[in-house]
């Protein structure tokens, strides 16, 4: 498996009447061919501008400022529009979290489906047609070729969803970016699109950015998880690691106040108190510093870096407390440097 | 949809009715008579009872309404208390010029403002969309008398290329190239004032559209910027824009009065003036029946174009 | 809590129903039903709190706002303190709202966007004319820090709070009064999940304090089962299955519920490859709900009779709506 | 489910925003509502340029006996002498002075644009607020009658119906006071529909509060904002309006002075060639208050809408 | 921020711009299609005449109206023409004439026919005669035959006759009839001889004479004996002709002839561009005083001003104003000289009492009031006039002019101290007010007939003595005018009317505004002529230059 796509350090910012707003900061994480990684967090915390940012498809008064985007070892950060337009779609393609608005409600499914399959795969217009008939029936979709001179109207949300789906993966993309694709979603419908995303996703072998706030989700899919929290990554490991021995106090919060079903029926929730901070008003130091139960003077101050510890997994944190970790990790580097060299 | 059509046709004929009523009681609501107009003043009272007899005048209002609506069933909306002419001939002669001059205004504004409007959206606070929201400000608020005066000024006063007035030059070859040449300075000045509003609203019902999810999901698949604003965006931001047109419509019969008086265009409106200032009640009322036919007919149109425009709007 | 039988109810519903008329034609003919709320009744005593469960389209949200009248019943009776609700007069029912509130799930709409947090909340307290201007001020105070606010927040408008300070202020209000029953309409469902634990657990604690009696609505099965005593399962305005807490996720006897229940993505990686009954298509409308179970459709056990005759919701203290309840199936 | 019968005079408002937007609006902005919509309107340049502009012409129009240099019905000996010192912008066919006749106008105008529309908005507002809350026969029955209202075009009712009564300023200001309701009506009717729909609504009335108290407190302050915007888009029509009917000579009648029935003189080759003084002026300044009016309104607009949005 | 700055400048220079590409790309639409407009050199086959008030209707006998009388001429004849105030020739008739001033007998021109080929004769004029003296018709015209043996004051036949008694056929071309007394030539030559409009009898026999005024042929006479025949009318815009090649008196020199009706303004840039050849004169095609200079400027037309016989008057309501003193006191206060020189540009003439320098019964003795305000103010002190009292004056619109001399005498009257509140109305209602007596002072114009008969607006019961000024003198002088047959005689009964007038001051005469008669200098001939009824004297002569 080799690595598809390597995010490095991105910051994304958007000219507002107030000025320059930095929404997504220092945000990295990579992915390999076929792996899963879930960007979990609260809203707000950047998790869509990431996704965005990665498409080029922020709004006009949003863009990269800093940092690489490397997709198949070309920097995506510096592509020209035209560049994108190639990759969109085609090597990269994406869905979102709102089936009813993410169609375009005048034209017909088989339109919006069969005009990415005759730009990117140069088909005709009835080898397109037949063959989007083809892709609703893999994505589960009965009477496929009814459906397809259908309006979205017509479609019921999981419906939608499931056309989002065929028509992200109708071209075969090496990356596909679910931007919460069940959010919206009911329940029983929410367990129907998770389980034909993890059989498309085995028949495909597509790398998947699965952007969601719902921990159940990531433990259901995510091969890796990124934690976000006001627009930095602040901690990322396999899901393993994370589920079994969360580091970062945001991260341990956020699974403490999560009332779920197969918690003891006495258990009190944790709440992490106070709430997000604004854009306009980011902590100078740790941006977790106020809501914070270990919180230190020198967070106040200090930017943690998000760094390796020393585990079992590969497991990166942004946080002072596990400064040790950090450098015992480093020092075993270094160390292996030493030795290999 | 048939039915659809048929239901609010069924809806607009009380509406109508109504329009009719409130018509026929506020110009019989007007001080001075057509009788004291047309007679010669020297006529005795006797005269003057005889021929307001004649006219039904003598009727209380009711009666004369429900004359008026028996005739109206039959086609015959009564004769101009002026020139004895039957109104429909009136009318008829004076509905072309009049639709004529609206059309060509209404095509060409919106040929200037639709695409204006989507190349504002699309270069949002460029110099372009500066320069079109300023003509757009400058067509809404400019008086049309005003901006006609100016016109003819210019155009036909000093330079002389256009005529001042009128539709035709009268018994002229009456070709297409005279009537363009007289349509041109009118048809600017309406088409100034229906492009402004037009832009504004293509321009917003883009910028509205270009925001919506669902051009994202075009862009993700990698359409070019093209496809996107004239396949995706267009076909959704018509919708605001049919209401729009549906509102212009009417205007085709009532829009131009005051245009038309500037360039004596031989249309409705002069006509409606013209029978204000003789007191041709009858003339009125049909021109007032026809624009308010026009109004419920326009509406009717643009519930049609909704669903032309808009595969979610079905009416059943 | 243990449900004890002695107690009167506080609140009793009785085959409510809710159909919101389909009009077509030009007179406005009716054509037919959507048919929000079909039949439901169940029983509410003091100091417990029901949740109320189910999908989008369930009627659970309309079952709950016919509870304060905030819709008028189409059938069926909500009776209070041993009045119908549906059938008092304005007036009275005016005086009655002191008892029973409401907290809604938008706390972006729920607020007044023009008005001020102080007026906000003593505007009750006025209206009812139960207190001055400086007496309904010092209870604000109060009130607010009951909630977790400053007081030092009341001259601020809505839209300068974050979600969860707006439903703090939500919940204020609805407490202004000091009703008997509050009616929660999923009031954690639009917060961001490290504010919904601030909030139900407010809930829970202020539950403790004043004895408030509470309907809980929510989609979200963790939130209910955290904050529930009884569960009542709706699908299609019907009710499918009540019973207490535990009995609803120990031992589901509706194969909805139990469906319900294995649907949700468990937060534990260890446990993704166990094996899910995941139920296929979606729910049918409620204008044109299917004939005899209105779950048959889905369900995986449907037998013909489900296509036919419509279950009635049996059994003592636990109680379910289906002709093949799980344990029968099973056993 | 039919749809509802009569969309098409609901003209098309925008809607939405931008996801960015969006997302920068969650991160929360700690401002007063008026604060708010004060600092984007003051941000609009061009609205206010309009506010200081319409400011100046209300100014004129109040101050006309102090700052007029003559009465503007005084004759002198020179008619339609050219501008000079003591008549800045000349006379007028019947020897007046035009600047001051100009100033009067003014008057005129800010009666008509603001009377008129003061009279149909509160005809507005209390139709559409009774026909949206109470629904069924009275909304049905108030939503025929703005149908059959709509149903005329407007400006040639308005112009029947003035010269029926008899042009004068009143009568003007009160026909088209008297005929603009209807839009304002359904603008309130549509407010009041989605408002009521609204939780804060609900729970006014899970709190047991009065329906007047609903309606005036809780409702009409929300529904206020596109009212306002209406109604400013409302005045410079008014004053159109008055102008062209003036202009027609069914308006307001010399000897008072109208800019628009000034401009009825200019309806000659000569005076349009060699007497600009005549007509450029009135023209002009029809044109800088509507103008005006204009941006105020959209300055209006987008600071209001941006933050209904939110 | 500096981008925001320039913006307002930006756009109104693009405002600018932006409208003048507008129009740009309009003309290059038309491609270039202007030459047509401009150039005057059309089709020598078409003359066109400007008119400006649109013609009531073509209702040969029930036309009240100069516009509607003009465009009636050009298809139908009268008897007689009058080219210049008493100067009659034939057209229709070669003669009318009369021994004992009682007995007139009306010699058709034997040439005369219909269009449609029939001969025009005697029983056509007699069943003329009877249609509108049928008390069941609709007409304008009645009065005009009022003198006649057996009609009533209206012209109407009583007692259920359907005949005027003494209308006699003598042969097929001519016809006599008998007055009630011996009446003055030039009163039977001008109210019937050039008033009356002869029909065929062989197409309208059928028609009832209360339908008349509803037929076909009211509204557009397709038989008819002029020069021209009538095409289309076009409301408002135009009246189209075409020649009757086998006119009795010649066949017409150009083709077609349009009347084209238009705005008073409109006028001069239309005879600038040559789409218009003439305008109409008789107080329907007047241009604007301020466009005079500029119209005499033009080359390619000639302009001439007139004296003309109508006249602009004050009515005073002699109820509520009933001493004359008063009445001549503000006489007195009104600037009628700055009205004529300054509004009128000089092109008028002041005059009391209702005939104007082309009339031959103006009696030139009597001196004119002069503006005095002073003499005004004291006159009204003197009076006992109450200077809180408010006038009521009432104007109508439709005459510029006479509305911007209403603002004048508004002014008149704020110097001399005495309130009046000016209120408008269109022409219908001023009729109503006028004739309940709802006014104190009211502007109204008149142009009569050259004969001196003015009881119409003096007479105790004339239809536009709004006034109801009654003065047994003055209404038995009026009689005996009327029933004088010796000119001479007549004229002295007039002068003495004037002085009467002049005392009792009831109605003020405020100007005869002259009338500018404009003519294309490629005119052969044609054109308004200074008296306007001799305009329509020979149509068939119009013609280009060669």
């Amino acid at each position: 498996m080799g690595e598809l796509l390597k995010v490095d350090k991105i910051k994304t910012q958007f000219q507002t009447e107030k000025g320059p707003v930095t929404s997504v900061d220092e945000v990295s994480f990579d992915l390999k061919e076929g792996e899963t990684i879930c960007l979990v967090g609260e809203s707000g915390c950047g998790k869509s501008v990431t996704s965005l940012s990665i498409m080029h498809l922020l709004d006009r008064n949003g863009s990269v400022t800093e940092g690489s985007i490397l997709f198949e070892g070309k920097d995506l950060a510096k592509a020209t529009e035209a560049d994108m337009r190639k990759i969109r779609g085609n090597n990269i393609s994406m869905i979102f979290q709102e089936p009813m608005t993410s169609l375009n409600p005048v034209l017909t499914i088989g339109d919006q489906l069969t005009e990415g399959i005759r730009l990117h795969m140069k088909y005709s217009k009835t080898e397109a047609r037949k063959y989007a008939i083809d892709m609703l029936k893999k994505v589960g979709i009965p009477r496929a070729e009814g459906i397809i001179e259908e309006y979205p109207h017509k479609l019921s949300g999981g419906m939608r969803q499931r056309v989002m789906i065929a028509m992200a993966l109708s071209c075969r993309p090496k990356l596909l970016i679910a931007d919460e694709p069940t959010t919206a979603l009911d329940v029983t419908i929410q367990a129907q699109i998770l389980n034909l995303m993890k059989k498309l996703r085995e028949e495909s072998n597509t790398a998947i950015i699965l952007i969601t706030h719902d921990l159940g989700v990531v433990a259901e899919m995510a091969d890796k998880v990124a934690v976000m929290y006001a627009g930095q990554v602040v901690e990322e490991t396999d899901v393993y690691t994370l589920f079994d021995n969360p580091k970062h106090p945001y991260t341990l919060g956020l699974m403490k106040s999560i009332p779920h079903i197969t918690n003891p029926d006495d258990m009190r929730l944790d709440s992490i108190p106070g709430s997000v901070p604004s854009v306009h008003n980011m902590p100078k130091g740790c941006r977790f510093y106020d809501r914070c139960p270990h919180a230190m003077k020198r967070c106040l101050e200090e930017k943690p870096l998000l760094k390796p510890i020393e585990d079992k997994q590969s497991h990166s944190i942004r946080c002072f407390l596990y400064e040790k970790e950090e450098q015992d990790y480093e020092n075993k580097k270094l160390a292996e440097k030493e030795v290999s060299s | 949809m048939l039915q659809y059509i048929f239901r609010r046709i069924l809806i607009a004929i009380p509406v109508l009715f109504g329009v009719t009523i409130l018509n026929f009681f506020i110009i019989n609501l007007a001080p001075g008579n057509p009788v004291d107009m047309m007679v010669n003043p020297s006529a005795t009272p006797e005269q003057l009872a005889m021929q307001k007899h004649a006219l039904g005048l003598d009727q209380p209002v009711w009666s004369q309404y429900l004359h008026w609506l028996v005739q109206l069933f039959h086609g015959n909306l009564g004769f101009s208390y002026s020139t004895r002419e039957p109104v429909t001939q009136i009318l008829a002669s004076h509905i072309g010029p009049t639709v004529l001059l609206m059309g060509v205004s209404l095509i060409v504004g919106y040929l200037i403002a639709i695409p204006l409007g989507i190349v504002c959206a699309r270069k949002q606070n460029s110099w372009i969309d500066y320069l079109v929201t300023g003509f757009s400000f400058f067509g809404i608020s400019v008086p049309h008398f005003f901006l006609g005066l100016g016109v003819i000024y210019v155009f036909a006063s000093k330079l002389l290329l256009f005529p001042t007035g009128s539709m035709n030059t009268l018994g002229g070859d009456g070709s297409l190239m005279d009537t363009i040449n007289h349509l041109v300075l009118p048809v600017a000045v309406l088409a100034t004032g229906i492009a402004g509003n037009m832009v504004r609203y293509v321009r917003s019902s883009m910028l509205d559209v270009l925001g919506k999810d669902y051009l994202r999901t075009a862009k993700a698949k990698g359409l070019s910027q093209f496809i996107i604003t004239n396949k995706h965006a267009l076909r959704n931001s018509l919708i605001p824009i049919i209401t729009v047109i549906g509102i212009d419509i009417p205007m085709l019969i009532g829009g131009a009065i005051v245009t038309e008086q500037v360039f004596q265009w031989p249309g409705l409106g002069l006509l409606t003036i013209q029978s204000i200032t003789s007191r041709d009640y009858s003339t009125l009322m049909a021109i007032n029946l026809l624009a308010a036919v026009t109004v419920l007919v326009a509406n009717l149109l643009t519930d049609i174009l909704y669903a032309v425009a808009d595969p979610r709007i079905r009416y059943d | 809590m243990p449900l004890s039988e002695q107690e009167k109810p506080l609140l009793q519903v009785k085959n409510l129903k809710k159909y919101y008329p389909i009009k077509k034609g030009v007179i406005s003919r009716t054509v037919g039903y959507v048919k929000a709320v079909d039949d439901v009744s169940f029983d509410i005593y003091p100091g417990e709190t029901v949740g109320l469960v189910g999908e989008s389209g369930c009627g659970k949200s309309t079952t709950g706002r016919s509870l304060v009248r905030l819709e008028d019943p189409t059938a069926g009776q909500v009776i209070f303190q041993g009045k119908d609700l549906a059938k008092i007069s304005n007036k009275e029912m005016r005086k009655l709202r002191t008892e029973l509130q409401i907290i809604f799930q938008d706390p972006y709409s729920s607020l007044n966007p023009r008005k001020r947090i102080g007026d906000l909340l003593a505007e009750p307290l006025i209206a009812h004319k139960l207190a001055t201007r400086s007496e309904a001020d010092k209870k604000v105070n109060e009130i607010l820090e009951i909630v977790g606010l400053s007081k030092q927040y009341k001259n601020r408008y809505p839209h300068e709070f974050s979600g969860g300070q707006r439903q703090r202020i939500g919940i204020a209000r609805a407490l202004m009064l000091h009703p008997k029953l509050i009616i929660c309409d999923e009031p954690v469902s639009a917060l961001d999940v490290s504010i919904q634990a601030q909030v139900l657990n407010l809930l829970k604690d202020l539950q403790k304090e004043l004895k408030l009696t509470y309907v809980f609505i929510a989609h979200g099965l963790g939130a209910v089962k955290y904050i529930s005593d009884r569960i009542c399962v709706m699908y299609l305005g019907r009710v499918m299955e009540f019973a207490t807490t535990k009995e609803i996720f120990e031992h589901p006897l509706h194969p909805y519920t139990e469906i319900l229940l294995n649907a949700y993505p468990i937060p534990n990686p260890h446990m993704r490859d166990r094996k899910q009954i995941v139920v296929e298509g979606d729910v049918p409308s409620p204008a044109n709900p299917p004939k005899g179970c209105v779950f048959h459709t889905r369900c995986p056990f449907a037998k013909d009779i489900c296509k036919e005759k419509i279950p009635t919701l049996t059994g003592k203290g636990h109680t379910v709506a289906c002709h093949f309840p799980l344990e029968s199936v099973n056993v | 489910m039919a749809m509802n019968l009569n969309p098409n005079k609901n003209v098309p408002e925008t809607e939405g925003l931008k996801s960015s937007e969006q997302i920068l609006l969650q991160l929360g902005e700690e401002e007063s509502y008026l604060h708010m919509v004060m600092r984007r309107f003051l941000k609009h340049k061009l609205a206010v340029a309009g506010l200081i502009v319409f400011g100046l012409i209300i100014l004129i129009a109040a101050l006309a006996p102090v700052i007029s240099p003559h009465d503007p019905n005084k004759i002198f000996g020179e008619f339609e002498a050219a501008p000079s010192a003591t008549h800045i912008l000349g006379t007028d066919p019947v020897g007046r002075d035009v600047m001051s006749r100009l100033i009067y106008g003014a008057q005129v105008s800010i009666a008509v644009g603001i009377g008129a529309v003061a009279i149909y908005v509160a005809l507005g507002i209390v139709l559409g607020l009774v026909a949206g809350y109470f629904g069924k026969w009275v909304d049905m029955l108030i939503m025929r009658l703005t149908d059959i209202f709509m149903s005329f075009p407007y400006f040639m009712v308005i112009l029947v119906l003035v010269s029926i009564i008899g042009p004068s300023l009143f009568n003007i200001t009160f026909v088209i006071g008297l005929l603009g309701w209807p839009a304002i009506a359904r603008l309130v009717r549509g407010s009041v529909l989605s408002i009521k729909e609204m939780d804060y609504v609900k729970a006014g009335v899970a709190l047991g509060y009065s329906t007047p108290k609903i309606l005036f407190q809780h409702i009409l302050p929300n529904a206020l904002a596109p009212i306002l915007v209406n109604a400013t888009f409302g005045v410079a029509s008014a004053i159109i309006m008055e102008a062209s009917l003036s202009f027609l000579g069914m308006g307001v009648r010399p000897p008072a002075a109208s800019w628009g029935n000034m401009l009825t003189q200019a309806e000659s080759i000569t005076v349009l060639s060699s007497q600009p003084w005549l007509w450029i002026p009135p023209g002009l300044m029809i044109l800088l208050a509507v103008l005006s009016i204009n941006f105020i309104g959209d300055g209006l607009r987008d600071a209001i809408e941006s933050q209904n949005a939110k | 921020m500096n981008r925001q700055k320039s913006i307002s400048k930006r756009i109104l220079k693009y405002v600018i711009t932006s409208f003048m590409a507008l129009s740009l790309v309009l003309l290059a639409a038309c491609g270039g299609g202007s030459s047509s407009s401009s150039g005057s050199s059309k089709g020598k086959d078409t003359i066109y005449l400007g008119m400006v008030n649109p013609p009531s209707g073509f209702n040969p006998i029930n036309t009240s109206d100069i516009a509607g009388q003009f465009a009636i001429r050009v298809m139908l004849d009268s008897f007689l023409d009058m080219t210049s105030p008493l100067k009659f020739q034939p057209k229709l008739a070669t003669s009318i004439d009369t021994t004992d001033n009682q007995t007139y007998t009306i010699h058709l021109n034997p040439k005369a026919k219909w269009t449609d080929g029939k001969p025009v004769t005697a029983d056509d004029v007699i069943f003329t005669f009877n249609l509108i003296a049928n008390p069941k018709s609709t007409v304008a015209v009645g009065s005009n035959i009022s003198t006649l043996e057996g009609l009533d004051a209206n012209g109407k036949l009583t007692g259920g006759k359907t005949s005027i008694p003494d209308l006699k056929k003598i042969d097929e071309h001519t016809v006599s009839f008998k007055t009630k007394t011996p009446v003055d030539p030039n009163y039977i030559k001008e109210m019937i001889g050039t008033k009356i409009i002869t029909m065929p009898q062989h197409v309208l026999k059928d028609i009832a004479p209360a339908d008349f005024a509803n037929s076909k042929y009211a509204q557009a006479p397709n038989v008819t004996n002029g020069p021209y025949k009538f095409v289309t009318y076009n409301k408002n815009t135009y009246i189209q002709y075409k020649a009757n090649n086998s006119y009795y008196l010649g066949k017409p020199k150009t083709p077609k002839f349009f009347i084209k009706i238009m705005q008073a303004p409109n006028l001069l840039s239309e005879l600038q561009a040559g789409t218009i050849q003439a305008n109409a004169s008789g107080g329907i095609g007047n241009l604007p005083f301020q466009d005079v200079d500029t119209a005499k400027k033009l080359k390619n037309v000639t302009t001439e001003i007139h004296p003309q016989i109508g006249f602009q008057t004050m009515e005073y309501n002699t109820k509520t104003l009933p001493n004359p003193k008063i009445r001549q006191a503000i006489a007195y206060a009104i600037d009628r000289p700055q009205i004529v020189d300054k509004l009128l540009k000089g092109n008028g003439e002041i005059i009391d009492g209702p005939y104007t320098s082309q009339s031959p019964y103006l009696d030139k003795s009597t001196n004119v009031i002069k503006y005095d305000p002073k003499k005004a103010k004291q006159m009204l002190k003197d009076a006992g006039w109450d200077f809180n009292k408010t006038l009521n004056f009432v104007v109508p619109i439709g005459n510029k002019v006479r509305e911007q001399s209403a603002d004048i005498i508004v002014q008149n009257f704020k110097a001399i101290g005495v309130k009046v509140k000016e209120t408008t109305y269109d022409f219908p209602t001023i009729m109503q007010k006028g004739a309940a007596g709802d006014f104190d002072l009211l502007l109204i114009g008149f142009t009569f007939n050259i004969d001196p008969d003015v009881s119409a607006l003096y007479g105790p019961n004339g239809a536009y003595n709004f006034m109801k000024y009654e003065n047994p003198k003055a209404t038995k002088l009026i009689a005996d005018g009327k029933s004088q047959p010796d000119s001479a005689k007549r004229k002295a009964i007039y002068s003495q009317l004037q002085s009467i007038w002049e005392k009792d001051m009831p109605v003020l005469t405020l100007y005869s505004d002259n009338e500018v008669v404009v003519k294309s200098k490629d005119l052969a001939y044609g054109g308004a002529s200074s008296y306007w009824p001799g305009t329509v004297a020979d149509f068939q002569k119009w013609a280009y230059k060669k």
